[in-house]
């Protein structure tokens, strides 16, 4: 029965209200399968959110409202704050970050709902005690992970973190964690009367050593593979939500928990899958730390040729067709838009100019997708791989801007490399490749790329934002 | 049995998150990472239950915490999926 | 609730099925639509409880009828379906 | 709790059985997405059904064990003999009484359930009586729709019946079935404390109307357009399947019934897209009468040239590329094995053979997949629209056999005629057309095909089946 403002409302309405909420979340994800209809998709899916929190409020007696509504507000302003202030290229991070407290939340609610029951002294049902175990383990995990992943990404710490014995430290936490858990739901009462008991005493033993959990995963997994993380720690963050909804025996609770759980799965593998490596091996292997000092620039010694802006200039002159290849390094210098203005250059001057997008180029699947999209690229020019490489052989100009791995070769030929068995564009079959970086350290994978050797390879040194506007403006000089 | 029933609603949505996710294109993978992060802050309706009950002290303390936090979450995953999914649409009326 | 519960399932499988049944391609659209037809034969086993349960002579009978019924659209339909999909096995099975 | 041979098995254990059964069936449809993994998605969903079923007659106490076993030998032996013995030609009537079986046994359930409520003195509560009412409802159109359908298909009876406000008789059948739903939901008690109460009167009546309804539904509808009709009375029999799930309160019921609700929903609807009609038109309209007469050869006086297969033989000897285009005709003259044989014999000697199958050919969405896969006919031999159309312009000769409207240029031209906009094999833009069939009277819509008066074509007058074995054996002794 209600018990709220809608008290007298009938017992259906509540329940109702929760499968419309999870109706317009279905129908908001099934928006999402095309461009045209995605930021409709959005908006249903934040509806559905909206029913679902006003009804709950309405329904439940809510006894210190003031204190409820302070905490929407400030949670509300936070959240606003944080994602009209970002970066495009701080998305990852933040993402990671909201992801974190979605995982929190699950856990506190958990706990919050255990110490009821406690002080109602009845005993948790055995089923009840288990979903909160799990969402306890699952939430704290994804809280702590996540924000060791942000941190990481934000480049608040960068190191990675390996010692020996780690994976037993892993091992141990876990098993505190599922003593711990067992403890709850078998109730062998060893807390006996104390006040204690009542705020579940072993829950919040289980939730420390999630916690520590949660930091000693991810630390150790380099800074390079966080969003494949993150990525993780989303399904996680819905799976924790799921469990709270047996917790609470709530379907809305569990419907969407387990959508975003899939979700969040699906991401992981694709990005495993396009990354050439597995799961266990991006989490437990501990390989994957991004190289940052330059020691390849022996490797690449007497075989390197640079080129100028004057240069590039002349020759975008007598070109036919220019392929534009982004790559992580432009979302860092936010060199979009400059890319965008000299495609849109060359266009106008008749040049036939089309962007290939490596799936995993940058460090979110659609990364690069979502940067062009914000300098008004239109769709149709970005190519997909399968796309773009059979036109390469026709193609004057290729222009590579910040990306490394996606264009590199040894993907190609040798066994054992990180990114062996990867797909690249084929960026070497065009007539000319320009690569823009700032130095010939390596990518995300830490190999040397030897296309940078080649005789119809030359390198424009220097930030991408930087080197593109450059580029922009000798071109309108002569234009 | 509402566990068996629970376990339902999961597997049956477990199996139609698969269907659905999978339909969409990688281009837009990263909004919908925000979308589904979003999504996840559903758990804020159980903070609003054990934070606004009152029940004890602890309960209200943890139920305020989690209320903010899923808060941010929610608000913060749609603003950022909308900011996204506007670049992607803003074109696509120039384009008609 | 049951009611909402039940609906909450409905719903579900709804979409689940639409997203399902729009990947499968038109050549195997006959037989699916004898395997659907022996999946919607499932009516089977209320016709068992109802049969079974000898309550009236009425339910008796009825239940009978009912069970005799649904079980020729089980058998027959996932027959029907094999022989049809067998068609197209074997000769993956030469294919290879 | 299990009451039968499982009495003291826990609670969960009969829910689980229908969770598991609910997962079998979902994985075995989407194992139908692909030829592949099909014939074992079919295995899975069979035995979903059989765990269901089994766990079902385990867990209830069976007072009568013998009528129980002899119901589904019976029914096991029914389904068996009609399976086995049928054509492949007469899938499409099987089916649909398959189908009509299936929404009968739910009619039947739901009425069975009352009145073992009313027995007990016990009455329904609302929503139960509500849920047996619509399936009593959509059982009884279903049972008696089907048999019509499959019916007018296997040419019982042919007569397309129509009369003036037969759309009134429709509405006046409908609205005593809903009257009586309304009396049984609100248990007036009209009958008193007569036996006849315990009996449920209202409901069997309300299944009489709705008998009568079914009957009248699909007696108007010409027999071509019975696939359609067929495909829609599956959708409903899944829908009644479900809501019996309603009373019954029984998840897996609603699961797969509403599975299949779903699936012949959408055949209906993609096999009136195909036709390009309306699904209103298909059930209403009456527009689909067979047109049986041979009226049209006036208009075709005069500008037909027919040939023999020693001709047509001549004609292959010298072709490179050959695109054989079946249609019901084939079906109908189960000429398949003819064609598939023509086909290889036709590839050994080095020419190009290849089938364009067109997505409404035949009489049921993938008709001629099944016919030809029955043949042997490898699938990559089996081109769409989309992919043989632009060959045609390289092809030397097409053999359209069986087919007429899939094949007629009117689509593209006239509006107004019945298959106006529906999307063609364009056969014409070959260099010489063969097409056979017994005479020049049209195809499903009844309407003349000019392609029959090109120069390029010529008519090879004779059922299917047997022009194509003579033109194998012709081609034989020639080679
Ligand atoms: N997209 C995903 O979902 C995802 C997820 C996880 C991992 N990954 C991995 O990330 C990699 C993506 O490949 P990628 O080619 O896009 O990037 P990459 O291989 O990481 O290379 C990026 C390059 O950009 C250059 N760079 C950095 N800052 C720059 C600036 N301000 N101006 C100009 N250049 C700059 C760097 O060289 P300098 O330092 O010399 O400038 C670096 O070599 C793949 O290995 C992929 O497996 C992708
Ligand atoms: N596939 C579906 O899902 C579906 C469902 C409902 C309706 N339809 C409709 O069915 C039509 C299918 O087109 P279609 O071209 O396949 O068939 P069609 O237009 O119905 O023509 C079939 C032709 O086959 C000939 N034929 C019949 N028996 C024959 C025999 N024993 N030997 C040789 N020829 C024989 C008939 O001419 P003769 O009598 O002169 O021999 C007839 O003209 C479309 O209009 C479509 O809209 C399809």
């Amino acid at each position: 029965m209600a018990e709220g403002v809608l008290a007298g409302a009938p017992d259906w309405l509540l329940p109702l209200a929760y499968l419309v909420a999870s109706v317009l979340f279905i129908q908001g994800l099934r928006d999402m399968t095309h461009p045209r209809t995605a930021t409709r998709g959005n908006a249903t899916s934040a509806a559905g959110m909206f029913l679902a929190v006003a009804v709950t409020v309405l329904w439940f007696e809510i006894l210190s409202p003031v204190v409820l509504a302070a905490a929407l507000l400030l949670g509300a302003a936070i959240g606003t704050w944080l994602a009209v202030t970002v970066e495009t290229t701080e998305m990852p991070q933040l993402v990671g970050l909201f992801n974190g407290f979605g995982g929190g939340a699950s856990a506190l609610v958990a706990g919050a709902e255990l110490t009821e029951i406690f002080d109602r002294d009845a005993a948790a049902t055995p089923d009840v005690a288990v979903a909160a175990a799990i969402a306890g383990i699952i939430g704290s995990v994804t809280f702590w992970g996540s924000l060791v992943a942000a941190g990481k990404l934000h480049g608040v710490f960068r190191r990675t973190i390996r010692y020996r014995g780690e994976h037993l430290v892993k091992v141990v936490l876990l098993a505190v964690a599922l003593t711990a858990g067992a403890f709850l739901v078998l109730q062998p009462g060893v807390f006996g009367e104390t006040p204690l008991a009542a705020w579940a005493p072993s829950y919040w033993v289980l939730v420390a050593a999630a916690s520590v959990l949660g930091v000693a995963l991810v630390v150790p997994i380099g800074g390079a593979d966080m969003p494949v993380v993150i990525a993780l720690l989303n399904s996680y963050s819905g799976l924790a939500a799921a469990t709270t909804g047996f917790v609470l025996d709530n379907t809305v609770l569990i419907i969407a928990g387990t959508l975003v759980g899939a979700a969040g799965m699906i991401l992981t593998v694709i990005m495993c899958e396009s990354m050439n490596r597995s799961l266990p091996n991006v989490l437990f292997g501990g390989w994957g730390e991004e190289a940052t000092d330059d020691e390849m620039d022996d490797i690449y010694e007497g075989e390197i040729q640079s080129t100028s802006p004057e240069e590039v200039e002349m020759l975008l002159d007598t070109a036919q067709r220019v392929v534009i290849v982004p790559g992580y390094g432009m979302a860092v210098a936010q060199a979009q838009h400059a890319v965008a203005e000299l495609a849109e250059l060359l266009e106008e001057n008749g040049v036939d100019v089309e962007f290939g997008i490596h799936p995993v180029a940058g460090r979110m699947p659609g990364h690069m997708n979502v940067l062009l999209a914000e300098a008004d690229v239109p769709y149709d020019k970005m190519r997909e791989l399968e796309e773009v490489n059979p036109t390469f052989s026709e193609t004057d100009v290729v222009i590579v801007t910040g990306a490394n791995d996606v264009v590199n070769p040894k993907a190609k030929e040798a066994e054992g490399t990180p990114i062996s068995g990867m797909p690249i564009l084929n960026v070497d079959e065009a007539r000319t490749v320009i690569v823009n970086k700032r130095s010939l350290s390596p990518g995300f994978s830490g190999i040397p790329n030897p296309l940078f050797t080649l005789d119809k390879t030359s390198m424009l040194f220097g930030d991408a934002k930087q080197s593109m506007q450059d580029l922009v403006n000798e071109y309108k000089e002569n234009h | 049995m509402a566990l068996i029933e629970n376990l339902t609603l999961f597997v049956l949505a477990a199996f139609l998150g698969y269907s659905i996710i999978t339909k969409i294109p990688t281009n837009l993978h990263t909004p919908l990472m925000s979308g589904a992060n979003a999504i996840s802050g559903i758990t804020l309706i159980g903070s609003v239950v054990v934070a606004g009950s009152g029940a004890t002290t602890l309960a209200t303390v943890l139920g305020f915490v989690a209320v903010v936090m899923a808060t941010v979450n929610v608000v913060g995953g749609y603003l950022v999926s909308h900011m996204m999914l506007d670049q992607f649409g803003r074109q696509d009326g120039g384009d008609r």
